[in-house]
C-alpha cells in the first residue's frame, strides 16, 4: 500500500507518549472537561497505536534517538513488534475503559480525578513500552506506580486506602531493587541503553546480581505468587475501570519489562536453573490464585485472584525462553488475550456492581438475569480466561501448550491445562448466580454504554481468537537480544 | 477455498443468530421467539437438504477455512460423515424445538433456555462440519460452554451440583484433549481429516507417543461419550429439563464425544494404524465395560430419566465398540448406531418428558397403567425401548446386527457375547416400564396431572414430535435398505470414504436366488 | 593514591549497606512512617552506589550518574510525598499508621 | 507466635547475606570508561557548558521531562485523595518568624534564580533552584495566616504544569520541525534550555510547596 | 394379485389392523375384524402357487418372502389356529375392558407368527420371531394376576434369552454365508457355535427340555385363545426355525443325536410331569412339551440320516399341523367345557384328545404313521427310536386320560356358549378328523392298514391300562394323585433359590439403590465439605502471606534463591 511507504519514516512512536500526556495535562488543567479530553486522547492514541503497529509490521522495528543523541549518550525509543503489540492492546483496552468510565463515573463528584490519573497512567505505560533505556524505564515505572496507587486509593474508604498503601510500598520496594540493578549494570558497563547493555553483558557476577534484583523487583510489581498479596485487595476494591486497567494493563507492564530485559539485556545469562524456579512459582500462582478465586465471596475479588492465577502463566516465560527460541511469543499473546478478557470481565463486573449496588456473588443473581448483555459479556470474556475456543484465550492456551510440548516441557503444558480447569471452575462459579431461579431485576438505571462496552470487549476476545497469525507475525518484528 | 464454503457458515449461523437474538427477547415475546426458533430450525433443515443435494447430486465440495495460527486453520468441510451427523442434528433439533416449545410453556427463563439451546446445536453442527482436529476441538469446547447453562437451567441446588460435576468432567476432558491435539499437531501438523488417517508417514519409533496421544484423545472425547470411568456426569445431568436431556443424550453432547472418537479412529489415525498400534483392543474393552456397566446401573435406577441416562452410557459405547472393531462392517454398525441411538433415545426422553409433564410421573414404578391414559406416548416409548434392546424391525436391531457381524468379521466372536448380555440387560431395565405401562392397573390418581380433558392425551406439541421420532426409529429399521436410510448412508461412507469396496455389495447387493 | 582509589569504594560499600539496611527495616518495621523512611534509605543507598560508580570510572568523574541521581532524588521525593499523604489517610481511616495484619475483606 | 520468632532472624540473616553478596559484587565492579568521554565530546553541541546540565536537559532530557511529570503526578495523586486540611493545621506565629522570612524569602528567590541561571555552566540548575524556591514557599506557608487567600486552583494547576508543558511543547516542536522528539536546534539549544529550566523551576518550587501541604487545602476554595 | 403383494400381505394385514385400532373413533370397534386378518394367509396357504417368492429390497436389510411346501403346511396351521382363536376371543373376552389391548397384542403376535412362516431370509425371520415372542408377552400377562405376571416374567426372560441366542446364531450364520437370504445361508454348513445357539434359541420356543420351563406356567395363565395359539402355533415356530436354519444334511449328525435324545427325554418327561398336574391347561402344556419332544426327535432323526429328511420333514409338517389343530381344539374346548355339563364337556374334548393320542382315523394316526414310516426304512436300525415313540404315545394317552378326568371334574358354572366359542372349536375338532383326508388322502388311507393301526393302538392300550389302574386306585382306595411335580417343575426350585439370593443381596447395604450409586454419592456430598475446609486452610495461608515479614522474607528469599539458580545455571554452562 502506498500510504504505508509514506508512513515508513514517520516517527509515530513519540506521539504515543505525547498524546496521552498532553491529554493528561489538559485534563488536569480543565478538570470539568476531563472526560472529553480523555475520550479524545483515547481515540487518537488508538489510531496512533494502530498506525504504529502497521508501520512496524510493514517495516520492522523503529528505533528513535531522542533529541538526536545516539546511544550511549541519549535515550532511545524502541518501537518493535513486542512494544507495538502491547501499545495496541493498551490502546484498545484503554479506549474501552475510558468509554466504560464515562458511564461508571457519571455523576461522581470526583470523577475527573479518574480521568486525569488514568491518562497519566496511560502515558506512563506507553512511555514504558517504548523506552529503550534502563534508567528511563525506572522513571516510567515510578510514573506507573504513582498513577496506579492514586487510582486504587480513588475509591476512598479504609480498604482501598490500605490496599493502595500496601501496593505503593511493595512497588517502591520493587523499584528500589530495580534501581539497584540499574546501578550495578551501569557500574559494570557504563551504558544504559538496552541494546548497548545487551551487547556487553557477559556471564559474570554483577549482571547476574543485577538481573536477579531487577527481576525480583519487577516480580513483586507484577504480583507473581508468592509476592501477590497486595494485588487482590488493590484490584478488588478499586473502582471497576481502575481494576480493569490495573489487572489488564498494569500487571502486564512489569511483565513486559522482565521479558524485555531477558530478551535484550540478559540473553547471555543462563536460564537453566532459573527456569525451574520460575516455573514452580508460576505453577504455584496458577494453583494458588485459582483456589483463592474459588473461595472469594465477592465478584471482583474472584476476578482479582484470577489475575493472580493468570500472572502465573505469564511467568512460564522463563522455561519457555530457555527451551524454545519462539517461546516467549506464546506468553505475550497470552498476555494480550488475558488483557482484553480480563478488562472485559472487570468492566462487566463493574456494571453489575453498579446495577446491584454491591458485588456479593451470592446476591447477584437477579441483576445478572436482568442485565443479560453484561452477563453475556462476563460469560464470553470468562470463556476467554478459561481458554475456551473461539476466544483469544484459546489460541493463547494453544500456543502455550504447543510451545511447551514442542520443547518437551510437558509438565508446563500440564500446568497450563490444569490452570485452565481451575479457571473454568471459578469462571463458572461467577456465572452461577445468573442461573438461579428467581426474578430478574435490572437494578439501578445505568447508561447503556456500561452494558455495551464490556460486551464489545468480550466480542473482541472472540476476535482475538482469529488474530493469532497477525499477532505472531507482528511479534516476529521484535528486536532480538543484543549479545545473544 | 471451494465456492460453497459459505453454505456451511450459513448452516452454522442459521441456529447461532436466532439463538443470539433469542437471548435478548423478553419472556413475553412468545410469538417472535417461537418464530425465530422454528424459523432457524427449519432453515437449517432446508439448508442441510440443499447441501445434501449439492454434494450428492451436483458433486460439489464445500469447505471453508479461516486461518487461526500459522499453519493452523479453522476448517469447515462437508464429507459424508459430517453430513450424516449434521443431518441428524438438524432433524432432531427441529423436532426438539417443537417439543421444547410445548414443554416449557409457561416456565420461566425461556429466552435464555432457547438461546443456549440454539448455541448448543450450532456447536454440534460445527462439530459435524469440522474439517480437522483443531476445529473439532474448538466446537467441542464450545459445546461444553453452551450446554452448561442448560444443565443448570432449573437453578436448583441439585442442578448446580450437576452442573459442577458436568463441568469438572468436560473441562478436564477438554484440557486433556487440547493437550493431545497440540501434541499431535506438533507431530503431524494440522492436517484435514483424511479417510484412512494421515499419520502413516510418521516413523515407527513414534509409536509410543502416538499411543499416548490416542489415549489422551480417547479420554478427552470419552468424557462426553461417557466412557466408563468418565461417565458419571451424565446421569446427574438429568436434572435438566426433558428436551435438554433429550438433545444432550441423543444428539449433542454424547454424540459429539462418540463422533470425535470415530473421527480420530477413522480419519486421523486410520483404522489400520490404530490396529497396528494395538489401541483398538483396549478401546474395545473399554467400550464393552461401559456397555455392561451402564446397563447394570440402569437396571438399578428407579428414576426413569436416570435409567435412560445409564442406558445412554451403555448405548453410546456401541458406537465406539463398532469403530473399535476396526473392520468395515463394525464401522457400519457403529456409525449407524450413531443415528439410530440418537433417534431412539430422543424418543425415550420425549416420552419421559411427556409422562412427567402430563402426569407427573418420574419414577418407573409410577408408570402403572399409563398405557391406557397415554397410549400414543406409551407406544412410542415401547417402540424406542424395544429398539434399544435390539428387537427387530426397529432401528436398534440394525445396529446390533452389524455390530455382531462386524465382531465376527474382526475375528472377535466373543464380542457377540457382550451384545447378548447387554441386550438382556437392556431388556431387564426397559421391559418393566413397558409392562407396567401397558398391563398394570392404576390405583389412585396420577402424581401431578396437568393436561387433562383434552382430546389428545397431552399437548400436541409434546405428542407430535414424540410420534415423529418414534416413527423414525421404526422407519430406520424397517426401511433400512432405502436409499435415504442411515444404513445406506453409513454404508456409503464406509464404502467410499474408507475405501472398503466390498462392503456395499455385502450389505446391499447380495445375490438373490 | 590510596585515598582516591578508596573513596569510591567507600561510597559503594556504604551505598550497599544503606540499601540492605533500608530493606531490612522495610520488612521488619511496622509503622508506616518507618517503612517509608526505609524506602528512602534504600534509595539513598542506590544513589550512593551510583555516585561511587561515577567516581570509579576510568575517564574521570562521569556526569551521567549524577544526572541520574538528581532525577532519582526527585522521583523519590515525589513517591515519598505520596506515601506520606497516603499514610496519613490510612491513619485517618483505620486509626493506625500501620498495615493491618489481615486483609480487610476477610 | 513461633513464626515471628523465626522470621525476624531469618530476615536479618538473609539481608546480611544479600549485603555480603552485593558488597562483593560492587567492590569487584570492573573499571569501565563510563560516559564521561562521550559527554565531553558532545558538550559543544549541547548548548550548555555544564556536563550534568547537558545530560539532564539535553542528552537525557526525556528523563528530566518524565521526572517533571513524576513530580506533577505526585501532586495530582495527593490532590486526588481528596480535600484535607494541610499540615500543619495551625501556622506558627511570632515576630521572629515573620522577621526572618521577610529577609529570607527575597534572598531565596534571588538564590534560586541564580542557581537556575548558573546551571548551564556550573553546579546548579532547575532542580536546585526550584528546591530553594520551594523552601521559601514552605516557609511562607508555615507563616501565613490561615485566612490569607491562596492562588486560585487554575493558577495552581497552571503553575504546576508549566514545566512539563514547556518541556513537552519544546520536545514536540522538535519532533514537528524535524529535530526529533526532545531535540533542539543546536543554535537555539541554550535559550530553549534556559526557558525550560525557568519554567521547570517554577513548577518544581510550586510542586514542593504543594507536596509539603500534602493535599489541597480547603482554603483553595475560598480563594476562588 | 401378484405373489409380491400377496406374500407381503400375509404378515402385513394384522399389522395394518393394529394400526387401524389406533384410529380415533372407529378404532375402538375394529377389534371385531381380527379374525379377518388371517385371510390373506389362509388364502395364501391354499392358493399361492408353489415356489412363490418375492423380494423387497426396501424392507429391512432386503427382505425375501417365499412359500415352499413346508411353509405352506405351517402357514395353513398358523392361519387356521390364529383365525379360530381370533373368533374364539371375540366371545371369550366379552366385555373385558382391556380387550382392545388384547387384540392389539394378538394381532402383533399373529403378524409375527405368519411372517416367520413366509420369511425367506434370516433377518425377516428373526424380526417376525421377535415380534411374535414379545407380543405374546402381552397375551400371557393379559389377566394381570400374580400368576400371570409370574408366568409372564418367566416367559419373557426365557424368550429374551432365546432371542439373543438366536440373534447371535443368525449373525454367525450370516457371517459365514456372506448374505442373509435363506438360500444363501444354506450354502454353508453352520459352525458349531451357531448350531448350539440356534438349538438353544429356538429350543426355548419349541419347549425343548430343559428350556421348557415357561410353558407350563404360561399356558394356564394366559387367556384360553392365547393358550391355544401359544401351544398350537407359536411353539411350532421353534420347530420351523430348526428346519429353516439347521436343514438336515448341512448340520453335523451329532446334532441329530442330541435332538433325538432331548426330544425323547422331553416326550417322556412331558408325560411324567403332566400326569401329576392338577390343572387342565397345565396338563395340556406338558402334553405340548411331550409332543414337541416327539417332533424334535423326528427332526433329529432327519438330521442323523439326511436321506430320510424329505420324508420326515413332510411328515413333521403334517404332525405339526395335526398337533396344532388338536391341541388348539383341546384348549378351546377347555373354555367351553367349563360352561357346559360333564358329558358335553367330555364330548367336546374326546375327539381331539384321541387324535392327539393317535387314534386311528384321526389326524394323529396319520401323522404318527407317517413319522415312523421312514424310520423303518432307515439304513440303520432305528427300532429303539420307534419303540420309544410308541411308548410316548402311551404316555400321551395317559396324559389325555388325566386331562379328561380333570376337565370333567371340578366345579363348573353352566353358561350359554356363544357361537363365537363353539364354532371355531367345532371347526378344529372336525379338522382333526377331516384334515388328513383333505391334505394327504393316500397317507391317511395307508394309516388305516392293520399294522400301523396296531402300532398305534397298543400304546393306547398301555396308557389305558395304567390310567385305569390309577383311576381304580383313586376310586376305591381313596388314593389321590400326589403333587410330586409342581407346575413349572424345575422353575420352582430355581425360583426359591433366586429369592433366597435376592433376599440376601437386598439385606446388604443398599449400594445399588442410591440414585447415583453409593460411592459417587458419598463423593458428591463429602468432597465439597472437605474441599471447603481445605480452601479455608489455603486462605489462612494467604493471610500469612499478607504479613510484611513473610512478604519481605519471600522477597529476599526469592532474590537469593534466584541468584543460586542463576549461579547454578552458570556453573552448568561453564562445565
Amino acid at each position: 500500500m502506498p500510504w504505508m511507504d509514506v508512513m515508513a519514516d514517520m516517527a509515530l512512536a513519540p506521539w504515543l507518549v505525547i498524546l496521552p500526556l498532553a491529554g493528561a495535562l489538559l485534563a488536569g488543567l480543565w478538570p470539568a472537561a476531563a472526560r472529553w479530553w480523555g475520550l479524545l486522547t483515547a481515540l487518537l492514541t488508538l489510531v496512533m497505536a494502530l498506525l504504529l503497529a502497521l508501520q512496524v509490521h510493514a517495516h520492522g522495528p523503529m528505533i528513535l534517538d531522542l533529541g538526536g543523541w545516539a546511544p550511549p549518550l541519549g535515550i532511545t525509543l524502541v518501537a518493535d513488534g513486542l512494544a507495538s503489540l502491547m501499545l495496541l492492546m493498551t490502546a484498545v483496552v484503554g479506549l474501552a475503559i475510558s468509554l466504560h468510565a464515562l458511564g461508571y463515573l457519571a455523576g461522581e463528584g470526583r470523577g475527573h480525578w479518574f480521568w486525569i490519573l488514568w491518562l497519566w497512567l496511560w502515558a506512563a505505560m506507553n512511555a514504558l513500552y517504548l523506552s529503550g533505556d534502563v534508567f528511563n524505564l525506572y522513571v516510567t515505572l515510578e510514573l506507573v506506580v504513582l498513577a496506579s496507587v492514586a487510582l486504587v486509593a480513588l475509591a476512598g474508604g479504609a480498604a482501598p486506602l490500605v490496599a493502595a498503601m500496601r501496593y505503593l510500598l511493595v512497588s517502591l520496594l520493587g523499584s528500589m531493587a530495580y534501581l539497584m540493578g540499574v546501578a550495578l549494570l551501569y557500574g559494570a558497563y557504563g551504558v544504559l541503553g538496552l541494546q548497548a547493555l545487551g551487547a556487553q553483558v557477559a556471564l559474570s557476577a554483577a549482571p547476574m546480581l543485577a538481573a536477579v534484583l531487577m527481576t525480583v523487583g519487577l516480580l513483586a510489581k507484577s504480583a507473581l505468587f508468592p509476592l501477590h498479596v497486595w494485588l487482590p485487595p488493590a484490584h478488588g476494591s478499586a473502582p471497576a475501570p481502575v481494576s480493569a486497567a490495573l489487572s489488564a494493563l498494569v500487571v502486564k507492564v512489569s511483565f513486559y519489562l522482565i521479558l524485555r530485559l531477558w530478551l535484550t539485556v540478559f540473553p547471555a545469562l543462563p536460564l537453566s536453573g532459573l527456569d525451574v524456579l520460575m516455573g514452580v512459582l508460576a505453577a504455584g500462582a496458577v494453583l494458588w490464585g485459582g483456589l483463592m478465586a474459588l473461595r472469594a465471596p465477592r465478584l471482583k475479588q474472584v476476578v482479582a485472584y484470577s489475575t493472580v492465577a493468570q500472572v502465573g502463566y505469564l511467568f512460564l516465560l522463563f522455561p519457555f525462553l530457555r527451551a524454545h527460541p519462539e517461546g516467549w511469543k506464546a506468553v505475550v499473546f497470552f498476555a494480550v488475550a488475558h488483557g482484553v478478557a480480563k478488562a472485559a470481565v472487570f468492566l462487566a463486573a463493574g456494571t453489575l456492581q453498579r446495577a446491584a449496588g454491591h458485588d456479593r456473588l451470592a446476591d447477584l443473581g437477579a441483576v445478572m438475569r436482568g442485565r443479560l448483555k453484561t452477563s453475556f459479556a462476563l460469560g464470553i470474556a470468562g470463556a476467554g480466561l478459561v481458554g475456551l475456543p473461539f476466544t483469544g484465550g484459546f489460541i493463547a492456551k494453544w500456543l502455550l501448550v504447543q510451545t511447551a510440548l514442542e520443547a518437551g516441557l510437558w509438565i508446563w503444558a500440564l500446568v497450563v491445562l490444569g490452570g485452565g480447569l481451575l479457571a473454568g471452575a471459578y469462571v463458572f462459579r461467577l456465572l452461577g448466580p445468573a442461573f438461579e431461579p428467581g426474578p430478574a431485576d435490572r437494578g439501578r438505571p445505568l447508561p447503556a454504554v456500561m452494558e455495551w462496552v464490556p460486551l464489545a470487549l468480550a466480542l473482541l476476545t472472540i476476535g482475538l481468537g482469529f488474530a493469532g497469525t497477525p499477532a505472531l507475525s507482528l511479534l516476529a518484528r521484535t528486536l532480538a537480544g543484543g549479545g545473544g | 477455498m471451494a465456492t460453497g464454503g459459505y453454505m456451511l457458515l450459513l448452516i452454522l449461523l442459521s441456529s447461532l443468530l436466532p439463538g443470539v437474538a433469542i437471548f435478548f427477547l423478553r419472556e413475553q415475546q412468545f410469538a417472535l421467539r417461537t418464530a425465530l426458533n422454528l424459523g432457524g430450525a427449519t432453515l437449517k433443515f432446508l439448508l442441510i437438504i440443499a447441501l445434501l443435494v449439492g454434494v450428492y447430486r451436483d458433486g460439489k465440495t464445500y469447505s471453508l477455512s479461516v486461518n487461526l495460527l500459522p499453519g493452523i486453520d479453522l476448517v469447515l468441510a462437508a464429507d459424508a460423515l459430517s453430513l450424516l451427523f449434521a443431518t441428524l442434528s438438524a432433524v432432531l433439533w427441529l423436532v426438539t424445538t417443537i417439543y421444547a416449545i410445548g414443554y416449557l410453556e409457561d416456565s420461566p427463563n425461556r429466552s435464555r433456555f432457547f438461546g443456549f439451546f440454539s448455541l448448543c446445536v450450532s456447536a454440534t453442527v460445527g462439530i459435524a462440519f469440522s474439517g480437522n482436529l483443531i476445529t473439532l476441538l474448538i466446537f467441542y469446547e464450545i459445546l461444553t460452554l453452551a450446554t452448561w447453562p442448560l444443565v443448570v437451567h432449573r437453578g436448583t441446588a441439585e442442578s448446580f451440583r450437576a452442573g459442577r460435576i458436568y463441568l469438572a468432567y468436560t473441562l478436564l476432558g477438554g484440557a486433556v484433549l487440547l493437550g493431545a491435539v497440540v501434541w499431535l499437531t506438533l507431530l503431524a501438523g494440522s492436517e484435514p481429516f483424511t479417510a484412512g488417517g494421515y499419520l502413516h508417514h510418521l516413523s515407527a519409533d513414534q509409536g509410543p507417543v502416538l499411543i499416548m496421544i490416542f489415549a489422551m484423545l480417547m479420554a478427552g472425547f470419552g468424557v462426553k461419550a461417557a466412557l466408563l470411568p468418565l461417565h458419571s456426569w451424565l446421569p446427574r445431568a438429568m436434572v435438566a429439563p426433558a428436551p435438554v436431556s433429550a438433545l444432550l443424550h441423543a444428539v449433542a453432547v454424547v454424540k459429539a464425544g462418540a463422533f470425535g472418537i470415530v473421527r480420530v479412529l477413522n480419519d486421523v489415525y486410520g483404522v489400520e494404524l490404530a490396529a497396528d498400534l494395538g489401541v483398538t483392543l483396549p478401546l474395545l474393552l473399554l467400550a464393552i465395560m461401559t456397555i455392561v456397566y451402564g446397563s447394570v446401573r440402569a437396571v438399578f435406577a428407579d428414576d426413569l430419566k436416570q435409567r435412560l441416562a445409564f442406558s445412554t452410557v451403555s448405548q453410546v459405547s456401541y458406537i465406539i465398540l463398532g469403530v473399535a472393531l476396526a473392520g468395515p462392517i463394525g464401522a457400519v454398525g457403529g456409525l449407524v448406531h450413531l443415528v439410530h441411538q440418537g433417534v431412539m433415545k430422543i424418543t425415550l426422553f420425549f416420552c419421559a418428558g411427556n409422562f412427567a409433564e402430563t402426569l407427573g410421573i418420574h419414577r418407573v414404578d409410577e408408570m402403572r397403567g399409563v398405557g391406557r391414559r397415554m397410549p400414543w406416548t406409551m407406544t412410542a416409548f415401547t417402540l424406542a425401548a424395544l429398539g434399544m434392546i435390539g428387537i427387530p424391525p426397529l432401528a436398534g436391531f440394525i445396529s446390533k446386527w452389524y455390530l455382531g457381524l462386524g465382531a465376527l468379521e474382526a475375528g472377535l466372536a466373543w464380542v457377540t457375547v457382550v451384545l447378548v448380555v447387554s441386550s438382556l440387560l437392556n431388556a431387564l431395565y426397559f421391559l418393566p416400564p413397558i409392562l407396567r405401562g401397558w398391563f398394570s392397573r392404576r390405583e389412585g390418581p396420577w402424581p401431578d396431572e396437568r393436561h387433562g380433558g383434552g382430546r389428545l392425551e397431552t399437548h400436541w406439541m409434546l405428542l407430535l414430535p414424540t410420534m415423529a421420532v418414534a416413527a423414525m426409529a421404526l422407519g430406520m429399521g424397517l426401511l433400512a435398505s432405502l436409499t435415504i436410510s442411515p444404513l445406506y448412508w453409513v454404508t456409503f461412507i464406509v464404502e467410499f470414504e474408507y475405501g472398503y469396496d466390498h462392503i456395499w455389495r455385502a450389505i446391499f447387493e447380495w445375490e438373490t436366488p | 593514591m590510596a585515598a582516591d582509589v578508596l573513596t569510591p569504594q567507600i561510597y559503594l560499600l556504604c551505598g550497599v549497606l544503606l540499601f540492605v539496611l533500608g530493606l531490612h527495616a522495610l520488612v521488619v518495621r511496622r509503622h508506616l512512617l518507618l517503612k517509608i523512611l526505609a524506602v528512602n534509605v534504600m534509595g539513598s543507598g542506590v544513589f550512593m552506589v551510583l555516585l561511587g560508580v561515577a567516581a570509579g570510572g576510568e575517564g574521570g568523574v562521569d556526569p551521567v550518574p549524577h544526572a541520574l541521581v538528581i532525577t532519582g532524588i526527585v522521583v523519590a521525593v515525589s513517591a515519598t510525598a505520596v506515601a506520606l499523604v497516603l499514610m496519613l489517610r490510612v491513619k485517618a481511616a483505620t486509626g493506625l499508621a500501620r498495615l493491618p495484619r489481615s486483609g480487610p475483606e476477610d | 507466635m513461633i513464626r515471628r520468632r523465626f522470621t525476624s532472624p531469618l530476615v536479618l540473616l538473609m539481608s546480611l547475606t544479600l549485603a555480603g553478596l552485593l558488597i562483593v559484587v560492587v567492590l569487584d565492579l570492573p573499571p569501565q570508561p563510563g560516559l564521561a568521554a562521550p559527554v565531553a565530546d558532545a558538550m559543544d553541541r549541547s548548548g550548555v557548558r555544564h556536563p550534568v546540565t547537558a545530560v539532564l536537559l539535553n542528552f537525557r532530557g526525556y528523563d528530566t521531562f518524565l521526572e517533571l511529570a513524576v513530580l506533577m503526578l505526585a501532586v495530582l495523586s495527593i490532590w486526588s485523595l481528596g480535600l484535607r486540611d494541610p499540615i500543619p493545621a495551625r501556622p506558627v506565629q511570632g515576630p521572629v518568624l515573620h522577621g526572618t522570612l521577610r529577609h529570607l524569602i527575597p534572598v531565596a528567590v534571588v538564590t534560586g534564580g541564580y542557581l537556575v541561571w548558573v546551571g548551564s555552566s556550573d553546579s546548579g540548575g532547575a532542580f536546585q533552584g526550584g528546591a530553594v524556591l520551594g523552601a521559601a514557599g514552605v516557609m511562607l506557608m508555615l507563616s501565613l495566616p490561615r485566612e490569607m487567600p491562596m492562588p486560585s486552583a487554575l493558577v495552581q494547576r497552571l503553575g504546576l504544569s508549566l514545566g512539563a508543558f514547556a518541556f513537552l511543547a519544546v520536545g514536540t516542536a522538535g519532533l514537528l520541525t524535524g529535530h526529533g522528539f526532545m531535540g533542539y536546534p543546536p543554535a537555539w539549544a541554550y535559550h530553549l534550555i534556559l526557558g525550560i529550566e525557568l519554567a521547570a523551576s517554577v513548577s518544581i518550587a510550586l510542586t514542593l510547596v504543594l507536596l509539603f501541604l500534602g493535599g489541597r487545602s480547603r482554603r483553595v476554595r475560598h480563594g476562588r | 394379485m401378484t405373489p409380491d403383494l400377496w406374500l407381503l400381505l400375509i404378515p402385513l394385514t394384522p399389522l395394518l389392523l393394529v394400526s387401524a385400532l389406533a384410529l380415533p373413533v372407529v378404532g375402538r370397534h375394529l377389534w371385531r375384524l381380527t379374525p379377518l386378518a388371517v385371510l390373506p394367509a389362509l388364502a395364501g396357504a391354499l392358493w399361492l402357487p408353489e415356489g412363490a417368492w418375492a423380494f423387497y429390497p426396501w424392507l429391512l436389510l432386503g427382505t425375501e418372502l417365499a412359500l415352499d411346501p413346508v411353509g405352506r403346511g405351517f402357514l395353513l396351521l398358523t392361519a387356521l389356529l390364529w383365525g379360530a382363536a381370533a373368533v374364539y376371543a371375540q366371545g371369550y373376552l366379552g366385555a373385558d375392558p382391556s380387550r382392545v389391548r388384547f387384540h392389539a397384542f394378538f394381532l402383533l403376535a399373529m403378524a409375527g407368527n405368519l411372517g416367520l412362516v413366509v420369511a425367506a431370509d434370516v433377518v425377516f425371520f428373526y424380526t417376525s420371531f421377535a415380534l411374535m415372542s414379545l407380543a405374546s408377552m402381552g397375551l400371557v400377562v393379559h389377566e394381570q394376576h400374580f400368576e400371570s405376571w409370574r408366568a409372564g416374567w418367566v416367559y419373557l426372560g426365557m424368550a429374551l434369552v432365546g432371542e439373543v441366542a438366536l440373534f447371535t446364531g443368525l449373525i454367525l450364520l450370516v457371517h459365514d454365508a456372506g448374505g442373509h437370504g435363506l438360500v444363501r445361508v444354506w450354502e454353508q454348513p453352520p459352525g458349531m457355535a451357531a448350531v448350539i445357539l440356534l438349538l438353544g434359541g429356538l429350543g426355548v420356543k419349541a419347549g425343548l427340555v430343559p428350556l421348557h420351563l415357561w410353558l407350563p406356567l404360561a399356558h394356564p395363565a394366559a387367556p384360553t385363545p392365547a393358550s391355544a395359539v401359544l401351544s398350537g402355533a407359536m411353539i411350532k415356530a421353534g420347530l420351523l426355525g430348526w428346519m429353516r436354519l439347521l436343514p438336515p444334511g448341512s448340520v453335523p449328525e451329532a446334532l441329530g443325536t442330541v435332538l433325538v435324545v432331548l426330544g425323547l427325554v422331553g416326550a417322556g418327561y412331558g408325560v411324567l410331569a403332566g400326569v401329576f398336574q392338577h390343572r387342565v391347561k397345565t396338563v395340556l402344556a406338558y402334553s405340548s412339551i411331550s409332543q414337541m419332544g416327539l417332533m424334535t426327535a423326528g427332526l433329529g432323526v432327519a438330521m442323523m440320516h439326511p436321506a430320510l429328511a424329505p420324508a420326515l420333514i413332510s411328515a413333521l409338517v403334517l404332525y405339526a399341523l395335526h398337533h396344532g389343530i388338536a391341541k388348539a381344539a383341546l384348549f378351546l374346548g377347555v373354555g367351553i367345557a367349563q360352561r357346559v355339563g360333564r358329558t358335553a364337556a367330555l364330548a367336546w374334548l374326546l375327539l381331539p384328545g384321541l387324535a392327539l393320542a393317535g387314534m386311528p382315523l384321526t389326524s394323529g394316526a396319520v401323522a404318527k404313521t407317517l413319522l415312523k414310516a421312514p424310520m423303518y426304512d432307515a439304513p440303520v436300525d432305528l427300532s429303539l427310536v420307534t419303540l420309544l415313540l410308541s411308548t410316548a404315545a402311551a404316555g400321551t394317552f395317559l396324559l389325555m386320560l388325566r386331562f379328561w378326568v380333570l376337565a370333567a371334574g371340578g366345579s363348573r358354572e353352566p353358561r350359554p356358549v356363544p357361537v363365537s366359542l363353539w364354532l371355531p372349536c367345532l371347526a378344529l375338532v372336525l379338522g382333526t378328523v377331516v384334515l388328513p383326508w383333505v391334505l394327504a388322502p393316500e397317507d391317511a388311507f395307508k394309516a388305516l392298514a392293520v399294522e400301523p393301526a396296531l402300532a398305534l393302538l397298543w400304546p393306547m392300550g398301555l396308557g389305558l391300562l395304567i390310567g385305569g389302574i390309577a383311576l381304580l386306585l383313586a376310586r376305591f382306595r381313596g388314593w389321590t394323585l400326589p403333587r410330586w411335580i409342581p407346575e413349572g417343575d424345575l422353575w420352582v426350585p430355581l425360583e426359591r433359590g433366586g429369592q433366597g439370593v435376592l433376599g440376601w443381596v437386598s439385606r446388604t447395604p443398599g449400594f445399588w439403590h442410591m440414585p447415583g450409586g453409593g460411592f459417587t454419592l458419598a463423593l458428591v456430598h463429602g468432597v465439597p465439605r472437605l474441599w471447603a475446609a481445605w480452601l479455608d486452610r489455603v486462605a489462612r495461608g494467604e493471610r500469612m502471606l499478607l504479613r510484611w515479614e513473610t512478604l519481605g522474607l519471600l522477597f529476599i528469599g526469592l532474590v537469593l534463591s534466584m541468584l543460586v539458580a542463576v549461579y547454578l545455571g552458570a556453573v552448568m554452562v561453564m562445565s
